[in-house]
């Protein structure tokens, strides 16, 4: 079957009609609906997580400097501007997070015997993985 | 039919990155970024992170967390632009900048943490 | 330089699709044009719930399903018509399934079957409770990969083209752009569905308005069997919105005022705790909306804000059956009703819901013009005789759509090359002329269109309803007569060309007040009682007089001319129509 | 409720040959328990103003006649009830991100040809005789689809999108829905057929997963999602694609 579609306004003489409206798209259409503007915060995020690995970069390469460097660096971030920064980083990671969860069973089928399993357990899933690796992380960082 | 369309790869990684950053980016921002700074828990001494950050393991797992990221930003950031600010008739600009940071950023990445 | 193609298929529901696929089939060479007032996946086929039947299992035959066919509809149906209907109708739904309809299925991965009303045997195909829903969307997708089919969407078809007894087209107008065109065609094939909203209360869309009757009324084909309205036991009060046949098929049980399965009243069989096949809730529509009618008069309804209602009871279906088999009617009971079937009684009352009666067709949906083909609930083959059964619409509109596709793209094949002569020209130039004249003059009209059109359907509920006689029909011929002269003086109070709906309300009132004319003339003259056609002057059905279809043909004055026409009896003799005992 | 309540419909106008852009015209109706949007407007149109236009049908949600912006919603009107935007008023629009032939009117040809272009409809290399009966389908090959085939066509997911707001050339959410109803239909073959339209620029790849959509759909097609999957499909094969390029297709 190699048919292809046709697509075309039929009868003689084309539209004769007026022209539609197109009301016009503003540019900040994303504050007219609440919706809108989760989306918007949520793709920010991403400035947020770029943020933090030029956070992490910098305290690596000072605690590879040397203990002095280290020391440095922890007057640098304990200023109140720094930790500002970071608590809205973190604010946005997490809206990022959430919002990664809750839409990865979207992009996700998967099947156990044969039956597609429901949202929910995937969500559950996600949460279960986050916080087995949070605690792993924090044990490494703490235990010394 | 050999299509090379990079935005599924591109896709695939932002992906990566947004599964990475959900998964490990908010208790180590939380840890280095705020609870050490004020003091709410004890720093870790020096010679600790210096032990953990030298373990090849970690250096893998940070650089592939520094690069995942990264590219993450870049997909997110160029979508921002193209439709937050409505900027798309400039995307090969803005393609480039994207993806370029999260190239340039990764290789600062790798010079940092393999050369502790 | 008017539009021209082979064939022009005028409706884009069920029956037009099929149609336009089948003359694609007939002869790729073949120029085909749908022409829809709505975009094809909006038409009425859309709402069509419960299923279509066809014979599947080894149990069952065709010669059951003939015979369910031939006593449901009181032995009025064309028997060799039901004949070729059940032979097809398997492969019609099979084909569908190819095309990719969603059919229900059992575990092992074959089409599942259900029970319906005055059906013998489980023959009815569904797809949950969305059958029409999948039918038409699957016709409609499908249709999309024929490149050849061109479609006007949203075009009003105002008159069609006649000339020396041949139709050679139809003048239609674009929604859009208000212009007016002509398209010319060697055969066009009415699929337009029925005509509930002749009445105030029905299942029917806003769109069934009955236009394709009343074009090929007014051309010169006769209409059969107008008389035979069907009303559907189970209508939501307030909206008419139709609670599928499945749901008893399924089970439910239909309960008066007392909570008394009051069918058994009625000589359709005694309560079982199982659905049982004719018998009970499972009996046909016209004698369960009649049924309603003997509980109303015995005070053993519940009276609502929008008139009496019985129950029906799916209760101890459970949750699980009902959203497997049922999803819709919970959807809709939930959202219309404000009331969750799985706890609560529906209260349903008798709405009209299908036209048995329509254009007259031959077994190959040719009509009384030649090169105008019907199919669809537009037409009567007829394969419904008194009373149509239950999912036997949707495989008629495949098979005979099919059907009609085939035998139109033949006619026009055999036609080709015949231009439309200087008769045409001058016909389509009229009709441009008395469209433009008509909006002129129904500017200074003073009648709103919706008060003639409300005062039209309370008569037809009053004088042609589930019971009439001599005297509600004639007051009805008068009325209607009445309306007529009001409806030359309705209002259009739209003036622009752009998408002007009040121009198409007052033209599609105008084909509801034929049709509906015809209805009351072709009940006059039936005096006898069959199927849904209930006299209460002449209680008995009469095979002496009436085991024939009534022909109306339009007047000029806006009256018919009824004639009768034997019913074609081939292997099945009129018998008694037994429900509930053996 | 009182018999006498009523409420006002704040209705967006749009005559092409009066005006440039539409006007708002206030419109008082009975406020009655079982009234839809949709009633209010019929009200309206047959004993306020007959110049009034929009489409409906079915009036029981399954056409997909009757979508409009109902107080900046995308709604089907037959299934928004009046009560709940009491006491009023309630603002009705055309659907967003279409353009407006008339009042309430838009004009959807633009979806009509996308639907086409991602080729609704089975397609096999080789078609089975209807005399093999049919493709055996069980419950869960259905239920791999069925969601996305339970799409009305009514547009309300483009009025969602801001995406297709922004670029009118996205193929948009339930076009995609459905070329994915196909995709996933065990008796399909056709998704090759698909893969040049989907993911193209336009195509999955446009979408930003704003979800919007499915919060819009008025039947739980949940179109976000299969893009989603669409683009994990894709993505998938394009990885492996290019670790072993001279693997088969």
């Amino acid at each position: 079957m190699s048919r292809t579609p046709a697509s075309r306004r039929p009868g003689p003489a084309g539209g004769s009609g007026p022209t539609p409206y197109r009301k016009p798209v503003p540019i900040f259409w994303w504050l007219r609906r609440r919706a809108y503007l989760v989306f918007v915060l949520r793709e920010l995020s991403g400035v947020f997580i770029a943020w933090f690995v030029v956070f992490l970069l910098l305290m690596a390469g000072a605690i590879a400097e040397g203990s002095d460097a280290y020391e440095q660096f922890r007057d640098w971030s304990g200023q109140w501007s720094v930790v500002l920064l970071n608590v809205i980083a973190l604010l946005f990671v997490l809206l990022h997070t959430l919002t990664w969860f809750g839409l990865a069973p979207r992009a996700m089928a998967v099947r156990l015997r044969g039956r597609r399993v429901r949202p929910g357990p995937i969500v559950a899933t996600h949460y279960l993985l986050w916080a087995l690796l949070t605690a792993a992380v924090a044990w490494l960082i703490l235990k010394g | 039919m050999a299509r090379r369309s990079p935005e599924p790869l591109l896709w695939l990684l932002f992906s990566a990155g947004g599964m990475a950053a959900a998964l490990l980016v908010p208790v180590l921002l939380f840890l280095f970024g705020i609870a050490f700074p004020l003091g709410w828990l004890s720093a870790p001494d020096h010679t600790h992170l210096l032990s953990v950050l030298r373990h090849p393991a970690t250096k893998v797992i940070l650089f592939g967390l520094c690069l995942l990221c990264l590219f993450h930003w870049a997909h997110r950031f160029r979508y921002t632009l193209y439709d937050g600010l409505r900027l798309k008739n400039l995307s090969l600009v803005i393609s480039l900048f994207c993806y370029g940071g999260a190239v340039a950023g990764s290789v600062a990445a790798g010079v940092v943490l393999f050369r502790i | 330089m008017p539009a021209s193609h082979d064939v022009v298929v005028i409706g884009g529901g069920g029956a037009g699709l099929r149609a336009a696929i089948a003359i694609a089939e007939t002869d790729p060479r073949l120029n085909v044009a749908i022409i829809s007032k709505v975009y094809p996946m909006r038409s009425h086929t859309v709402s069509a719930e419960g299923g279509a039947a066809a014979v599947a299992g080894a149990d069952d035959s065709l010669d059951e399903h003939t015979y369910d066919t031939v006593s449901g509809g009181d032995w009025l149906c064309d028997q060799d018509a039901v004949e070729a209907f059940v032979q097809e109708a398997p492969r019609e739904l099979l084909r569908l399934e190819h095309w990719g309809c969603p059919w229900s299925r059992q575990a092992d991965g074959r089409i599942a079957v259900r029970a319906f009303g005055g059906m013998k045997k489980m023959r009815t195909w569904f797809a949950a409770d969305k059958t029409g829903f999948h039918l038409l969307h699957t016709l409609f997708q499908t249709a999309l990969s024929y490149r050849d089919i061109v479609r006007y969407d949203e075009w009003f078809v105002s008159t069609l083209l006649v000339d020396d007894g041949k139709v050679r087209g139809v003048v239609a107008i674009e929604l859009a752009s208000g212009r007016v065109e002509t398209i010319t065609a060697n055969a066009v094939v009415m699929s337009t569905g029925g005509c509930g909203r002749v009445y105030p209360f029905t299942t029917n869309a806003s769109i069934k308005t009955g236009d394709g009757m009343a074009l090929a009324y007014r051309a010169g084909a006769p209409l059969k069997d107008m008389e035979f309205v069907q009303y559907h036991p189970t209508g939501l009060p307030f909206t008419g919105i139709l609670i599928t046949e499945a749901a008893r098929a399924e089970g439910g049980r239909l309960l008066n005022k007392d909570g008394y399965r009051y069918l058994q009243d009625y000589d359709l069989g005694k309560p079982e705790p199982v659905p049982v096949a004719r018998s009970m809730e499972l009996g046909p529509r016209d004698r369960l909306s009649q049924a309603f009618v003997h509980e109303l008069d015995k005070g053993r309804t519940t009276p609502t804000p929008h008139g009496p209602v019985v129950h029906l009871d799916l209760r101890h279906l459970g949750a699980e059956l009902i959203d497997s088999k049922l999803p819709f009617v919970r959807e809709l009971c939930l959202k219309y009703q404000n009331l969750d079937p799985v706890t609560e009684l529906i209260p349903v009352r008798p709405v009209v819901h299908y036209m048995m009666g329509g254009i007259h067709t031959d077994i190959h949906g040719a009509t009384g013009l030649d090169g105008l083909y019907a199919a669809g609930e537009v037409a009567c083959v007829s394969i419904n005789g008194a009373n149509r059964l239950g999912s036997n619409s949707l495989p008629e509109l495949l098979v005979f759509g099919a059907r009609a596709g085939r035998a139109a793209a033949e006619y026009a094949a055999a036609t080709a090359g015949t231009g439309p002569g200087a008769a045409v020209v001058a016909q389509a130039r009229d009709e441009q002329r008395r469209l433009e004249r008509l909006v002129a003059h129904h500017a200074e009209g003073r009648e709103r269109i919706a008060d003639i059109r409300t005062a039209m359907q309370d008569t037809m509920e009053s004088g042609a309803g589930i019971y009439r006689d001599r005297e509600s029909l004639a007051k009805a011929a008068e009325t209607l007569l009445h309306l007529r002269e009001r409806y030359g003086r309705a209002a259009v109070g739209d003036h622009s060309r752009t998408f002007n709906t009040d121009l198409i309300a007052l033209l599609e009132l105008g084909c509801m007040l034929d049709v509906s004319t015809s209805i009351v003339h072709s009940a006059l003259s039936r005096g006898e009682s069959r199927g849904a056609h209930q006299r209460t002057d002449f209680p008995a059905r009469d095979d002496e007089r009436y085991l024939a279809h009534s022909l109306i043909h339009h007047e000029p004055d806006g009256t018919g001319r009824v004639e009768y026409l034997p019913v074609t009896i081939t292997r099945w003799a009129p018998g008694e129509r037994v429900y509930g005992r053996q | 409720m009182p018999e006498n309540d009523r409420i006002t419909l704040r209705v967006a106008r749009y005559r092409p040959e009066q005006e440039m852009e539409p006007t708002w015209q206030s419109y008082e109706v009975p406020l009655r328990k079982e009234w839809t949007v949709l009633d209010g407007l019929n009200h309206v149109k047959d004993h306020l103003d007959g110049t009034l236009s929009y489409r409906w049908s079915c009036r029981m949600g399954i056409c997909g006649s009757c979508g409009m912006t109902v107080n900046g919603e995308p709604q089907l009107t037959c299934s928004a009830f009046l009560t709940d935007f009491a006491p009023g008023p309630v603002r009705v629009e055309p659907l967003a991100n279409f353009p407006v032939v008339r009042d309430l009117v838009v004009e959807i040809d633009d979806f009509m040809n996308k639907l086409t272009e991602v080729k609704p409809w089975i397609i096999r290399a080789e078609d089975k005789p209807l005399d093999e009966g049919e493709f055996p389908q069980t419950p869960e090959e259905m239920d791999a689809y069925k969601q996305y085939s339970m799409c009305i066509n009514c547009m309300l997911c483009y009025a969602a999108c801001p995406v297709y707001a922004l670029d009118p050339d996205f193929v948009g959410p339930a076009a995609i829905a459905l070329a994915q109803r196909y995709n996933l239909d065990s008796r399909d073959e056709g998704s090759a057929d698909r893969r040049d339209v989907l993911s193209s620029a336009a195509g999955v790849w446009a979408c930003t997963l704003v979800g919007e959509c499915t919060t819009a759909c008025p039947k739980g097609v949940d179109p976000a999602g299969a893009i989603q999957r669409y683009k994990l499909t894709a993505a998938t094969r394009s990885l492996k694609d290019l670790l072993w390029p001279w693997g088969q297709r």
